[in-house]
Formats: C-alpha cells, structure tokens, sequence
C-alpha cells in the first residue's frame, strides 16, 4: 500500500492528550514556565515510559551480552533482542526477520548500503538517482561513493508544490537509462513533509532494472509500512524518531540482495571463523551486525513499536493531517508568511515548514522557546532543498501523536508575535547613547 | 526457564560416555558433515542404506559438547531401520523429545546438529561430490 | 604509565559487597535460586543505578536532538552530551575533547580507522601487524583493508606464558621495517589477561615511523590511561564494558591526524556544506560523528565514567588482582585444570581462561550457570589466538568491582564439580534399553 | 537557564534595525570574512587602520540573526579607536558583555561571530591574498 492511499481509520475518538501521560517529559513545564509544546518531532521524539522502562528493565533485570552466551542472563538477553528483531519485521511486513538488520541509524544504515552494494555495484559513467528534497544522510554517502567509484549523482527536481515533477522524472529516466543502478528517495520529506508515491516509483525503478532505496526515516513514524508490497530493495529508519531509544535503526534489505553483498564492519559475531589468512563471514542477519550490538536499543527499539502498533499508525496520521490542517487553515490569516511544501495537508505527512519575509529562522525559533513552544530553525539536514527554495533556512513544526490542537493555536499566536517584533518596519530607531 | 540441571541426567551422561555408533561405516553409501556456527563444532554422519533405501546403518563422529553427542547417539540408534520418508518426517520437535532434558534455544543448536546433518546426509551419497573439504563443512545457521 | 606499572593504591579498604547495592541486577537470585555471581565482565559488565538512572532521567527530563537546536531541550542534550565527551577526555588525559569522537562501540571505532586513515595511508607491500592474542575486531577490520589495498596483516606470535615474545617481535620490526605502517595490538587480552607493555610498543612503533592503534577495550574499564604519556595515534574502547550503556564506544585519535584523515560515514552534522555537486566536512569532533549520534547512550557513558573515577581506578584493578590472585591460587589445586595466559597473576588483568582435558566449555558454562555463575565459554572472538594454543574452545572468568572472594570459592568449587561429573572416567556405562 | 525572552531586549533591537555602520568601508585596509558552522551565516569586516595601526573605522556587513547583526554592530562601534593591542586583549567574554542578554552556548556562537572575524582582521591586510573567495569563508567552528 503507499502512503499516499491510506484508508480512513476506524471511527474510535484519538485522544492525544491521554496519551500524554505516558510521557514523562511531556508533564513538565517548559523553561519558561508554561506548558511544554514539544514541536520538534522531526528531529527526534520523546519517549513514553513503556520504552524508558523497557531499557531500564533490561539492565536491572536481565542484562548481559547476547549471543554465544551460555548462561541465563545471557540467554535471556539474546531472546529479547531477537525478539525486537521479529518486531521490527512485523513492523515492516518483512518476509523473514534475516532481512532486519539492526545499525546505529538511519545515517549508518544508508552509508552500510553505499560502501557494501554501492562499491560492489556502481562504477564510472553510472548514475545515483535522488531527488532534490533527500536529507544529507541520503546525499552525502553518495556523494562519497562517486568519489570513491567515478559515478555520477543526479537530482530529481521539485515543482511549486514541493513534489518531484513526474514528468521531469520520466525524463531523467529516459535520459540516463540503464546507467541509472539506484534510485535512493525518502518516503517523506524532513522539511516540505511531501509524501512521496513508493510504490510507483519502485515500480518505475524496477522496470529500469535499477535498485531502489526508501529513506523511511520520517514514515515509519507516522505510516504503515509495506515492504512485500512496496518492493524496495532497502528500506532504512531510526529509533529515535518513532519513540525508541538514541543509538539505532534499522537497514532492511531483500534477502538475495544482502546475501550477495560483502559485509561491510569487521569483527565479532559477523565471522563463521577467523584464521591469520583471512575470515568467512556469518549469516544473516549476524554478517551485518559486527562486534556487540546496541542491546538494550534493539529491546526500546522493541517497545516502541508494540507501543504505536497497539495505537495504530493509521489513527496517528490521521490525527496528524487534522493538526497539520488546523496549522495551514489558521497560518493562512497571518501575512508574511511563506509555507513551504505543499500546499494541501492532504499531501503531507504532519510537518509545516515556513519563512518569514525579514526575520531570520533562528531568531523566530529562539522566540517560540521563550513561549514553551520547541520548534527547529535551520537547513534541516537538507541543504540543497533550502537552495533550491531560494532560502538558506526555515522553520518547521512537526506534530505527533501527542500533539493537541491547543499547541497548533499556541504555535500560530507565537508566530503572530515574531512578526509583529522582528520583521522590519521600515522606522528608523532612536540613536544609541 | 528450564530447569538446567536435569540437562546432564544419567541418561544423557551414558549416551556421552558411552555412544551408539561412534565412528566409521567402512560400507557407508551417504556422508554428510556440518558445524554449530556457534561454537564451530562439526559432526560426521554415515549411513548405509540398502536396496529399498532404508537406512541400515548409522554412524557418526566429531567433537561437541555433552548434548550434541549424546543426542546424535540417540538419533543414531533411533534411525537405523526408518526410510527415507520416515526420516524426512521425523521433526525438530521430536528429536528435541527424543533427547528429553528441555533445552533453551542455544542448546537446542547442540541438540539438532546431528539431526540436522542426517537429513542432508540422504541426499549426498558417497560416490558424487563430497563437499566435506569446504572450510568446516557447510554451515548450518540459515536454517536455524 | 603503563598499565603495567600501577602504582599502590591508598590503603583504604576495597568493599565490593557495598558497590553491589548499586547494581540492581546483582540484588536478584540466579535462575537456579542462588545468588547470582556474575563472572562475565570481559564480555560486557553491569549497570549501577547511577548510570541506569542517568539515561532515564535524559529521557524524562531533558531529552531532544542535539547540536543545531535553539530550544531549551536541545541546549540541555547538546550540553550533557558535550559535558560527557569532556569526561571521556579527562579520562583519557587527552590534549583536547576535539580528539575524542563517539562511536557504535570498539568494534565500530577500529573499523572507521581502517577505512579511513588505513585506506588513505596503506598500499600493496605495506604491513599491518597485530599480535595472536588480538579480538576478531582488531583483525577483521584489517583482512577487509588486505583485500582492498593488498597489504600484509602479519601476527607477532606469543610465548608459552600467553605474552608476546618481545625477541620475535623485535625479529618483525627488524623483518619488515618501514612496510609495517601500523602496529594495532590489544592493550589486554580478552581472553589471557595479558597487561601489554603499552608505552614500550608504541615508542618502537614510533621509532620506525608507524602508527599505532591500542585496542583498550579491557583496558579503560580497570586501568588508568593516559594518552599524553602512551602517545598512541588511535586509541578505542567500549561503553558496556565499563558499566555504561550499549550501542557506545569511543575513538581516540590524535588531532593532526583526524584532520588529515577524510570523514567515514556521510550525513548530517559532519558536515559545514552540501550542494548537489559535492560536500565540505565539519571541523572535529563532528566530522566524525555523522547523523543523530548515540545521545543517552553518551550521557551514560559520561555517568559510568564519572562512576568508576570516584572510586579509583587503580583500586579497581588491586582488587581484580586479589581475585585473579585467589582464584589461580585454588584452581592449582585441581587436577586437570589448564589455565592460560600468564602464570603470575601480576602480569594480568582480572581475567582467568582456562580448559578441562575431556570437558566441552560449553559443558562447564552450563554446569556452572545452574549454580547461579554467569561465565563464557567459546573462543571469545579470539579463534587465531585458540588455534596458537591448540585449543577451539575456552571457558572464562572475567571479575569486576563488585565481585567478591566468595564468589571466586564458588567458582572453584564448580570447577571440582564439572570435573568430577564430566572428566572422561574411562567406564563403560551400562547399555541402554 | 538564561531568561531568554531578555534576549531581544529594546537596546538588542535598536542595534538590530539601526545598525551602526552595516556596509562598505571604501578606503579598508583591512578585511576578513568567516561564517558560523552552526547555521552557514557570513559576516565581513572591513577595517582602516591609521599610520600608528590604530582602528579608524570598523564596517560590517553580512546576514544572520538578530544576535549576530545586533552584536556586530555594537562591536563595530565599540572598536573604533583601539589599537590592535586593545583589541586582542577584547575578551570573548567581554563581547558577550558587551552585548548584554545571557545567551545559550549555541546563541553565544551568533554573538561571538563578528568577533572572531575582527580578530582575523587585523592579520589580513587587503592588500595581499584576500581568501575571501573560498567556499563561504573559513569555519570558524574549530575555535568555539
Ligand atoms: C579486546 C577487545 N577488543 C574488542 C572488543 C569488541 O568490542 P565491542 O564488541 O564492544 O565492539 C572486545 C569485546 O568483546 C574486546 O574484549
Ligand atoms: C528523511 C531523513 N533521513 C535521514 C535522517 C537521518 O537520521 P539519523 O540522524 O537518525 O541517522 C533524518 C533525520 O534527521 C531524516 O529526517
Ligand atoms: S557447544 Fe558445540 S555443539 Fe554444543
Ligand atoms: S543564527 Fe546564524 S549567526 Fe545567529
């Protein structure tokens, strides 16, 4: 199924503001001593205490390192860790959990398919596909493996609305052909909140003979997934950004695929033996997953997704389009402001990223902390976005489940504010003593 | 959890010490080896089936641990006389039953070794290629 | 100083029974219903609550993305995160914080060495050399560079007290000269104990113009460093080894040589600039730290450490030599019992392997983990090292602070057991029905 | 935590609107640009130095934040009439003294922008190589 067709959830009432009692950090007052609105979900979420608990269970229970341990602890350990593993399969509809290999991060797991597929697979004259919205962490790798092998990275443009035009990415496909060896995309931009057509262009990839790569970073999040639907060859995200611990993600990869890969990190437990001449690698999934991996990150890892499975990710994004169209709906009222991305939350996942004609991004960011309201201020990772909008940064506020409607009117009236302090007036000020 | 001490249980102690069919089968026609890529153990199964297919003898050899010996002692008492098709039918589950003591999943690897090797077993025979010169044997995690 | 010569710690008394109250896992019985003794420690150690609680409490408290965020959340992860990266450099005794980069964990830290200084700085002909007692993870990682740049990896054998021959080694110096560009050696095996002569290896290292790499993944848990008197060019250890969190490691490395060294992973935060035709790498320490780093798993790692510096490092290792003292004193009454590794346990670190003629490892770790004794059995990432002893297996005891004399009885006692039930007794059993 | 909603205090933004000389210095004989890592903003100063090395004139221009535009402006005016002696013992500290408002270490960075520039300044004559035209300016990152 793409993202872009998700079917209307059942009628149950979504009640964002029990789920905040889950959340620990949520409970507190901002710094500035009113209610925390916490809007930086695209940068990294908060944690319900079923996963902090999970991580603090872990080492006061039944920690020791997994694997070749014989004893309980150890056992124990192993079991829980393949246990989030199964998860994260589920999770993703993969068709066996050896297709699940755990990384520090989305950021790791993109570079482990450029320096493992990519040097095997990509040389001079050939072409990674992007588009223009990817993130660093889907740039720079590339980058990096074209100065390592002479291909060429090229860039799907976007059109007014924040979408990559489908014409002018025919074209590109028409253009460079079969050079084309991997279309790397995200599902969902980190800035415009686009919603990208997966499954179409997997599709499209396939029958270019081309890999694919879906930087799911900001959709396992927020949408189910379907990997034995959408077909890609990897699909990466992290932990972090869908309630789970700091220090891991996941690379899924087409079983055919990594098992034709050489391993990329040496060491232990992605060996089947070592000698003084050389090593046989392991198996999947331990080939991939050298020396001790994030434990107790896999088991948070683990809870995170039972926790937003148990909710239902159709009933999250569906209140997230209600939050990011109250946004759009009352923005509209406010001059001077420039959303970017499209224009239509129905296209969006939960993100609303805007500028300011004269006042600087940082500046508004550091004005919304006064009123409790975290947002981001920057290029968002995502550089040649911003350059391609004419702009070296903007502001984004991105929702989650525990967002209310009452933080989408504290973080307008916040706007209102910036514009009435920072943009210029055009007066002259009184001369300084 | 299971209780671990039953592991070692007289039982298992006489089969370790004391095996079926350790050894050779100068008149074998099926070989197979494989390894615990866990502990990089190996194990040697020979059998010699007669006209019908049925297995006659059973022998194995290698070094492990208590559990993967003893239980590849049991499985080779238990085969001899089974065709091939009661071979194939004979489950994981059962020769965890077979062996008693309950075991956690890493012990559960020691235990399947040999079951695991004697299932392959039937489909190499002895005058076609003896893939027992690759490094250790084939390994045997995939399919665990 | 060389970990080899700890100076006497002050005479205050040494109370492991009062550290275990920190550690909540150590309060529960084993599953077979005793006290839990847990001999583990080589493979990965205990939590205190401390640490368990720091990272709760950055979850609860503090928690959002670090590094570009203006608001108030941000600035407090990004500080604790930082303060964390001054602790480790305090730790080290190193020049600067900019020298001290995060990573997954060791095996992670020598990797991003290997492919980034090792495939700038090494070519055919040239030579890696390691020594036999060296972990998976300090091998591999140099197999994988032989492959792509054809150089030697070349071992420096060891003696019959489990130490490097220095006359060999002098022998290999001596053999290759100048092509050996990096000496990469543990600073304590995992699996002998063995205390290398740091600062000597890394001065005659010096002398012929090599590089060197410690492997100090034993080390920084029960040893003072100092980088600044060891002089190593890459230094390495792991967060879960010395009671911090899972899924973090540290690469040391000298400034000059970091900033000549180009960046490993590509993403976001390590680096200044992205266009669509190419990238500038960050300053340090960011240039190393692509995407969203390990942020709790830091701040854990900064209480562990905080954590083991209260308490004297040079205690903690006096009381693992009184353990490892008492433990080979008992054990040389056991018939049967091959210890390897050094003999006087002053040459080692609190690490005691050992083998039973007859009995399977795996047999004596299943033996002893129904007595409540958590220990290793296998080659313990160290399959060259086994193979030079003649050995596939091994069985371990590796003590940390909180181990007590008591539980080194237990041990012991449990070794007389497994022989007693498992030596080969030369019988005929009855037939079975 | 510093009360940040201090930060944009009146004094912050009169600086900020009416900044005191934002533009071209056309008889510089000094001039250095750099920019801040954490958000890719660019400052340049341009200084004329008199026969003795004294500052005679300080200009700035560039893009950034409020603090960054604000903090430079007061620099600029603070400067001018101070030998290269006085300005080297000019403390980050006392910028940030200057300037007022606490500020968070990421919002410091902002502030101690121009500063850092007028540092350089003073080694960077306009005369010889003028490496204004690398990519964005020096990072300054390595010194925050
Ligand atoms: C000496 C040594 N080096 C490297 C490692 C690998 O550390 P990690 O598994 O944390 O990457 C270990 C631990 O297993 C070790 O003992
Ligand atoms: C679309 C996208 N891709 C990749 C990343 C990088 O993720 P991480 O920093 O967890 O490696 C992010 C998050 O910043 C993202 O939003
Ligand atoms: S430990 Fe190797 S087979 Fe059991
Ligand atoms: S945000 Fe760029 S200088 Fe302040």
């Amino acid at each position: 199924m793409d993202p872009s067709t998700i079917t209307t959830p059942p009628a149950t009432s979504f009640d964002p503001q029990s789920l905040r009692a889950d959340f620990p950090i949520l409970l507190q007052k901002a710094a500035s001593g009113e209610p925390l609105a916490y809007l930086d979900n695209a940068a990294s979420t908060q944690r319900p205490r079923q996963v902090i608990d999970a991580i603090s269970d872990c080492y006061q229970r039944y920690y020791a390192n997994v694997h070749r341990g014989i004893h309980t602890l150890s056992e124990s350990s192993t079991d829980r860790y393949e246990q989030a593993r199964r998860s994260v399969s589920v999770f993703l509809n993969a068709a066996s959990s050896d297709e699940v290999l755990f990384a520090a991060g989305t950021t790791a797991a993109i570079n482990t398919v450029a320096r493992t597929w990519g040097d095997q697979n990509v040389g001079r004259g050939d072409v990674i596909l992007l588009t223009m919205m990817e993130h660093h962490a889907n740039i720079v790798p590339w980058h990096q493996l074209a100065e390592r092998v002479g291909c060429e990275v090229v860039f799907a443009p976007l059109n007014d609305n924040g979408q990559v035009d489908q014409q002018q990415l025919d074209a590109l496909w028409q253009q460079h052909g079969s050079r084309i060896k991997l279309f790397a995309f995200t599902a969902v931009s980190n800035v415009l909140g686009t919603i990208n057509p997966v499954q179409q262009w997997v599709r499209q990839a396939q029958q270019h003979g081309a890999r694919t790569l879906v930087d799911a970073a900001q959709t396992a999040p927020h949408m189910a997934i379907d990997v034995q639907a959408w077909q890609p060859d990897f699909l990466v995200f992290s932990g972090h950004k869908l309630c789970g611990p700091t220090g891991i993600g996941v690379l899924y990869g087409r079983r055919e695929l990594l098992e034709s890969m050489p391993p990329f990190l040496g060491g232990g437990a992605m060996i089947q033996s070592v000698t003084t001449e050389g090593f046989a690698p392991a198996e999947l999934p331990d080939k991939f997953e050298a020396g001790t991996p994030p434990i107790t990150e896999a088991i948070g890892l683990g809870a995170a997704i039972d926790y937003l499975t148990d909710i239902g990710l159709e009933r999250i994004h569906r209140h997230e389009v209600n939050l990011t169209q109250h946004a759009h709906a009352l923005l509209a009222d406010v001059p001077g402001v420039r959303l970017i991305g499209p224009q239509d939350p129905a296209d969006k996942s939960g993100i609303v990223s805007f500028a300011i004609e004269g006042v600087h991004a940082h500046d508004i960011a550091q004005w919304m902390d006064t009123r409790g309201i975290a947002v981001r201020a920057g290029h968002h990772c995502a550089m040649p976005l911003h350059k391609s909008l004419g702009l070296s940064s903007s502001t984004r506020a991105s929702f989650y489940l525990y967002n209310t409607m009452d933080e989408v009117e504290r973080f307008v009236e916040a706007v209102r504010e910036v514009r009435a302090k920072f943009a210029p007036q055009g007066r002259r000020r009184r001369r300084r003593s | 959890m299971p209780s671990e001490q039953d592991i070692y249980e007289e039982h298992v102690l006489d089969h370790y010490e004391d095996p079926y069919h350790r050894g050779q089968c100068d008149t074998a026609t099926h070989a197979e080896e494989g390894n615990n890529p866990l502990c990089g153990d190996e194990i040697r199964v020979e059998l010699r089936l007669d006209g019908e297919g049925k297995i006659k003898e059973a022998w194995f050899d290698g070094k492990g641990c208590v559990i993967s010996q003893a239980s590849a002692s049991m499985l080779m008492e238990r085969i001899e006389g089974m065709t091939p098709e009661e071979l194939k039918e004979f489950s994981a589950t059962e020769m965890l039953e077979l062996f008693g003591p309950q075991l956690t999943p890493n012990r559960q690897k020691c235990c399947l070794l040999s079951w695991r090797v004697v299932q392959r077993a039937l489909h190499s025979p002895l005058d076609e290629d003896d893939d027992s010169a690759t490094f250790g044997g084939p390994s045997l995690g995939e399919e665990s």
